[in-house]
């Protein structure tokens, strides 16, 4: 099956091998890198799609600011070897080390934990390793995570969806604690119950992507946000005081309030965490804790 | 160039704890990590946080079940540590937060887990380590460390002496991914390394694709000896197809294992007549691999996990995340059928020689969690275990890096205390081949004209490091991921649960053939942004030399102790082999050297018995 | 910071194929609403002839009233107002977290019984008309 | 930079002002829909009629509170959809304050025009 992506060696003047390495060369090379596997990646999936009618085409979103070739966007195509099971990140990690090793995407624990592999797949956020192959119409059009800046491929710009979760003040802080070092808080069943769903975030960005207000309002603290700040709002630990300047943190200008319950955050969650629910829930907190100033 | 106090490189539990505890202590400290931190492995562990909190426990227990687990191949000195230190690290996170799941009154709960005389497996359903490396990661946030997320680590700046006893770290050469740049990080106190363990030598695994040992390979190179590893756990439960795990929590509520037959394989064959499915992991391996190969395995592979007994509402209660894990990666439904399941490398006891202070013998250089070996886990980890060493050596590494008063180590490091030298019966030469980049064969860079301080020591790493991506992005050669699978595929088949001799030789021919063929990669993407062909190619070699050490230490140690079974000595030998198995990397390749297990406790001394359950 | 590209509006507005149901709820939502405010405008300005007298005021509605084309426009509100309460009312439930398992077949039932109850009423709107 | 959100400018109100108009005007639409098309015709409008409804206090005093929560509801709406989109800074207080003047100028002209049917003549207009 593995084929591999030799080097083909094209002559060139040894004057210009031995020189340091100008721009142009640079330039040069990368045009050399490129022209090779976009003709290898072709034979490639050519030859596979004639020997095995099990292939899954796809096609991906490349975009390098630096290649020549990469730098306007475009959609490369791949037939992928079909094994039971396969999932969208599986055929990304098969294009990559068998046809073209510059595809490029974050990845990491391959079991929907570490929230690196969110990808706009066929039109909707999807994690990578938890999305199967066989559940996709054909081609499958893999794309970066819309309405991020893209830093190459399929990699996006996390930096603001972090700042998102970072200005919510994301840390437990309770009011008080108990004294002893051995002294656990205690807490209800019923209230962890309450707050499960809302720590299991990890982190991928889907929601915030598939969110039109968030698209449009670029301050708007987005789901995951909201939702960080749900956790630790209901968790009955931290404390009232605490739970008050949690809520004047939601309830700004660009907090829950610009929450049009379009749904599409919680469609795409992976971790299935009821995020419109959540958001509605601190709404009416707000409204409730603010009436009494009324 | 970058400079503070601490620098700590991952950003996994260990890593995470490590620099709250030392900005607590006031230093200035820096994380620097490949991943950012919530995406590193911690956040896959599912089952739990062993921790002496009840009246009816204590401390002892847990250490002593720790070292008959360990099978009597752990340090006292660091299990007691461990063990004394655990209940109030876990107190402390529940304090940060931490989404425990709770009993009737309100108090943390506690399960059972193999090869643990108590239930003390303190839970968050399963997805403990997801609660944990969040709860920290926020902490983190909090106390306003630095993070430089992105940035891969590729070499330590050690100092040149003679004997590694003698060296200094004075910082790290990182390369950040989004941008291509190499650049310095100076430390002014010390760098913890916490970049977690090596699972990526094998192909079928339950750990990340980041796993691949990185900060192990490079203080291995710095000159800081590797401990024990030969000693690989292999989790008896993972999923067939992918490598993901089903935590230990299944058994440890009650699941219960089945082969083709519908045997309950572990009384009825009699592998473990008193713990049944909850034995030690490296029993239940074994127990399934040789139902598997004694032609009682299902379709020739795997066994039943079968948690259906357990009922609907315990299962969402406790077990929630593994019918999620269960459903999307191998399609079964865990409440109407069993699971297929087969032991999948998961663990490595090895790693970095520290002390119980989490200090190497090069001065200024630290390691904690997995990628560390201070000697907690022996022969064999219990499960549970290697979070709470995350918390407890990540916060004493933290604090004894920032300048905080610690006890003096009862463990020493280096060829400081006793030890003694041996030979390795390669069937070919080892080591590095060639002489690609002297940086790489050592540690450190030596600086030009010979400087010795810090700063200089560090220029001219960082100055060899990017002559060495330089010369990957330019030079035409081979594709790295054809080496690394077939390094993985001969790990996965050579140097398994059951080992022979014959296989690891076999084993170490393949990886002289990987090496050899190691010398003629090259990148093929010449991008500088985000460039992962560029890192997984610095990763392979990592993971050349690991997988090296590793089947280096299996070959060398002839009995059979914990997760190290061997065909040829089918029994633990105490007499001869009650010492940890040290590779140092001497001017381009390993040395073996041995030095003594330590026994005695503060107020015991553990016995050797025979380990049954 | 490395060089980046964002990839624009133009790929978002090509998007709506792959909308969900509270997207489209969403958007309907907005659109009615619009109409609604624009017509409510009108509909005063219009009524505001009666400031002008007695006959004006009659002779205009008449004349309107008269037109085949306004009373398919009111048709028209009809529809968009009744979807704008139907919605109004599910976002409403929404907004007290009652249902919200059921946001898009609520939508669902919104755009149906905005349909039937519209059709129904056409007689009744175009009564006298002609 | 994503600022900490500090100065308490709590958004709240509207939204819930939003709601509670939407909740009266699902009763009161429906109301004059019915009333208007169903009882009386469309074509059967006239100013006598209107009138004579106007001459009601009851109804006069609902048809009022109606035209100011539909207003509030309706440019309030609008308003929030804007801001939704990102408006801000001058751009937004140019809006806001033409919205507002909007519907001043639409409940003026409506009461005016109620005033009419009903014959009230004390405002000064
Ligand atoms: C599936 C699974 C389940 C488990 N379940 C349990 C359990 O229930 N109980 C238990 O006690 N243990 C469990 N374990 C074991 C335990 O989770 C791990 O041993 C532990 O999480 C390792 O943590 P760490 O901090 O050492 O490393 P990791 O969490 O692996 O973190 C490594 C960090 O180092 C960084 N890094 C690596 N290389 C570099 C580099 N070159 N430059 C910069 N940064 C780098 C990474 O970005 C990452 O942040 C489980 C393990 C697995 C795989
Ligand atoms: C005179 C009639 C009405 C007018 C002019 C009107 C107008 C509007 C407008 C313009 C919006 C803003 C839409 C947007 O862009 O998001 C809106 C929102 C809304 N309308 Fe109406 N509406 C009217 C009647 C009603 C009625 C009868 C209801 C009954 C339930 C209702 C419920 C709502 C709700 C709940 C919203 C808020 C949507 C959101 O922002 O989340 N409206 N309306
Ligand atoms: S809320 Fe869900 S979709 Fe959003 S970041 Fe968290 S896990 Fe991802
Ligand atoms: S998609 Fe956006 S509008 Fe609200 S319900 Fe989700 S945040
Ligand atoms: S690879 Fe970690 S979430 Fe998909």
């Amino acid at each position: 099956m593995s084929t591999q992506v030799p080097k083909q060696k094209e002559a060139e003047s040894p004057a210009e091998e031995e020189s340091a390495p100008s721009v142009g060369k640079q330039r040069r090379d990368q045009a050399k890198a490129e022209r090779r596997t976009a003709a290898e990646k072709q034979k490639e999936a050519a030859e596979k799609a004639k020997e095995a009618e099990d292939t899954y085409h796809i096609k991906v979103f490349r975009y390098d600011p630096e290649v020549e070739g990469k730098q306007e966007p475009r959609f490369d195509e791949f037939h992928v070897p079909f094994t039971k099971g396969m999932t969208v990140l599986d055929a990304l990690m098969y294009a990559r080390d068998h046809y073209d090793p510059s595809l490029t995407f974050r990845h990491s624990c391959r079991q929907a934990i570490c929230g690196s592999d969110a990808f706009f797949v066929n039109g909707s956020q999807k994690l990578g390793c938890k999305t199967q192959l066989s559940e996709l119409s054909e081609p499958v059009r893999i794309e970066p995570l819309p309405h991020q800046d893209v830093v190459k491929d399929l990699v996006v710009d996390m930096d603001h969806f972090y700042e998102q979760m970072h200005a919510i003040e994301p840390y437990f802080d309770p009011d008080e604690l108990p004294d002893g070092e051995l002294e656990e808080q205690r807490q209800t069943r019923e209230n962890r119950e309450k707050v499960k769903m809302s720590t299991r975030c990890i982190w991928c960005g889907a929601c915030m992507s598939s969110c039109n207000i968030a698209a449009g309002d670029n301050q708007y603290l987005g789901p995951a946000a909201i939702n960080k700040a749900y956790r630790f709002a209901m968790d009955e630990r931290e404390g009232e005081a605490r739970k008050q300047e949690r809520l004047k943190i939601i309830e700004q200008e660009h907090g829950v309030w610009r929450c049009q319950t379009q749904f599409s955050c919680t469609e795409v969650c992976p971790k299935d965490i009821p995020l419109t629910e959540h958001i509605q829930e601190l709404k009416r907190e707000a409204v409730k804790s603010n009436l009494k100033f009324w | 160039m970058y400079e503070h106090d601490v620098i700590v490189v991952g950003a996994g539990g260990a890593g995470l704890r490590a620099a709250i505890a030392a900005k607590n202590e006031g230093a200035d400290v820096a994380i620097v990590s490949k991943l950012h931190p919530v995406r590193s492995h911690t956040g896959a562990a599912e089952g739990g946080i062993n921790a002496a909190l009840r009246d009816a426990d204590s401390w002892e227990d847990h250490a002593y079940d720790t070292m008959k687990g360990s099978d009597y191949l752990g340090d006292a000195p660091a299990i007691e540590t461990l063990c004394k230190n655990s209940p109030k690290e876990v107190i402390q996170l529940e304090h940060w937060g931490m989404a425990f799941s709770r009993e009737e009154d309100g108090r943390v709960s506690q399960r059972p887990f193999g090869g643990l005389s108590f239930p003390r497996t303190t839970y968050a359903g399963a997805e403990t380590g997801h609660q944990l490396l969040h709860t920290m990661y926020e902490q983190l946030v909090k106390s306003g460390v630095q993070v430089y997320d992105e940035w891969h680590v590729l070499n330590l700046a050690v100092s040149d002496e003679e004997r590694p006893e003698d060296r200094t770290c004075h910082g790290v050469v990182a390369y950040d991914v989004q941008s291509g740049e190499v650049s310095g990080f100076r430390a002014r106190n010390g760098v913890i390394l916490a970049t977690g363990g090596p699972g990526q030598a094998f192909d079928h695994t339950t750990n990340a694709v980041s796993c691949t040992g990185d900060g192990q390979a490079m203080a291995y190179r710095a000159g800081v000896p590797l401990e024990d590893m030969e000693f690989i756990q292999f989790h008896p439960t993972s999923l067939p197809s992918t490598g993901v795990l089903i935590s230990e929590g299944v058994r440890g509520e009650g699941g219960i294992l089945y082969n083709a037959e519908g045997e309950r394989f572990m009384f009825e064959h009699g592998y473990a007549n008193n713990d049944g499915e909850l034995a030690s992991r490296d029993v239940v391996s074994r127990a399934e691999l040789t139902e598997v190969n004694e032609g009682r395995g299902i379709e020739d592979e795997y066994v039943h996990l079968d948690m259906r007994h357990l009922g609907e509402e315990r299962i969402i209660d406790r077990l929630e995340n593994i019918l999620h894990l269960a459903e999307d990666f191998e399609g079964v439904d865990g409440l109407v059928e069993p699971m297929p399941v087969k032991p999948g490398q998961h663990y490595a006891m090895g790693g970095i020689e520290t002390d119980e202070n989490g200090e190497t013998c090069v001065s200024g250089l630290y390691a904690a969690g997995e990628c560390a070996c201070a000697s907690v886990h022996g022969a064999n980890r219990l499960g549970g275990n290697a979070l709470p060493e995350l918390i407890v050596f990540g916060k004493r590494a933290g604090k004894h890096a920032a300048g905080a008063d610690l006890e003096t180590a009862k463990i020493t490091t280096g060829k400081r205390g006793e030890y003694e030298l041996a030979e390795i019966d390669s069937p070919v030469e080892l080591g590095e081949p060639g002489s690609r980049g002297d940086a790489v064969a050592d540690g450190g860079a030596v600086a030009e004209g010979g400087a010795t301080d810090g700063d200089s020591i560090l220029e001219a790493t960082v100055t060899a490091e990017k002559a060495k991506i330089e010369d990957l992005l330019e030079r035409d050669g081979i594709h790295h991921s054809e080496v690394r699978s077939d390094l993985q595929k001969s790990m996965t088949r050579y140097v398994n649960v059951f080992r022979e001799e014959d296989g690891l030789k076999k084993a170490l021919r393949d990886i002289r053939e990987a090496r050899d063929r190691y010398q003629s990669v090259a990148v093929s993407d010449p991008s500088r942004t985000f460039n992962t062909d560029l890192l997984q190619t610095i990763e392979t070699q990592n993971l050349l030399d690991l997988a090296e050490a590793i089947t280096v230490g299996a070959l060398a140690r002839k009995e059979f102790r914990g997760a190290h079974w061997r065909a040829e000595a089918q029994e633990r030998l105490d007499d001869e082999w009650l010492k940890h198995t040290m590779l140092s990397w001497n001017d381009g390749s390993p040395e073996l050297w041995y030095k003594p297990v330590i026994l005695e406790g503060e107020e015991k001394t553990y016995e050797p018995k025979i380990r049954s359950y | 910071m490395s060089q980046s590209y964002n990839r624009g509006l133009i790929e978002d507005f090509g998007r709506w194929r792959e909308f969900s149901a509270g997207m489209w709820a969403w958007i309907f939502h907005k659109f009615t609403g619009w109409v609604l405010v624009g017509y409510l405008f009108t509909h005063i300005a219009v009524l505001s002839t009666a400031l002008a007298g007695d006959a004006a005021y009659t002779n205009t509605i008449q004349t309107l009233e008269s037109l085949l084309l306004v009373r398919i426009l009111e048709v028209g509100l009809l529809a968009v107002a009744v979807f704008h309460i139907l919605n109004g009312m599910r976002l409403l439930m929404v907004d007290l977290g009652i249902g919200l398992e059921a946001q898009d077949k609520s939508f669902y039932a919104s755009l149906i019984l905005t349909g039937a109850i519209t059709v129904a009423s056409v007689p009744t709107f175009i009564a006298g008309a002609f | 930079m994503a600022e900490r959100y500090s100065s308490f400018r709590p958004g709240g109100r509207r939204w819930l002002w939003q709601r509670i108009t939407a909740a009266f005007l699902v009763v009161v639409l429906a109301f004059h829909f019915f009333l208007l098309h169903f009882i009386y015709h469309a074509d059967e409008v006239t100013f006598a009629l209107s009138s004579a409804r106007m001459e009601s206090w009851a109804y006069y005093s609902l048809m009022i509170l109606f035209l100011v929560t539909a207003t509030f509801h309706g440019v309030n709406g609008v308003y929030n959809a804007l801001i939704n989109q990102g408006l801000k800074g001058t751009k937004r207080t140019i809006i806001k304050w033409t919205l507002i003047v909007a519907s001043v100028i639409l409940i003026v002209q409506g009461v005016r025009t109620a005033n009419a049917w009903a014959g009230i003549t004390i405002l000064p207009f």
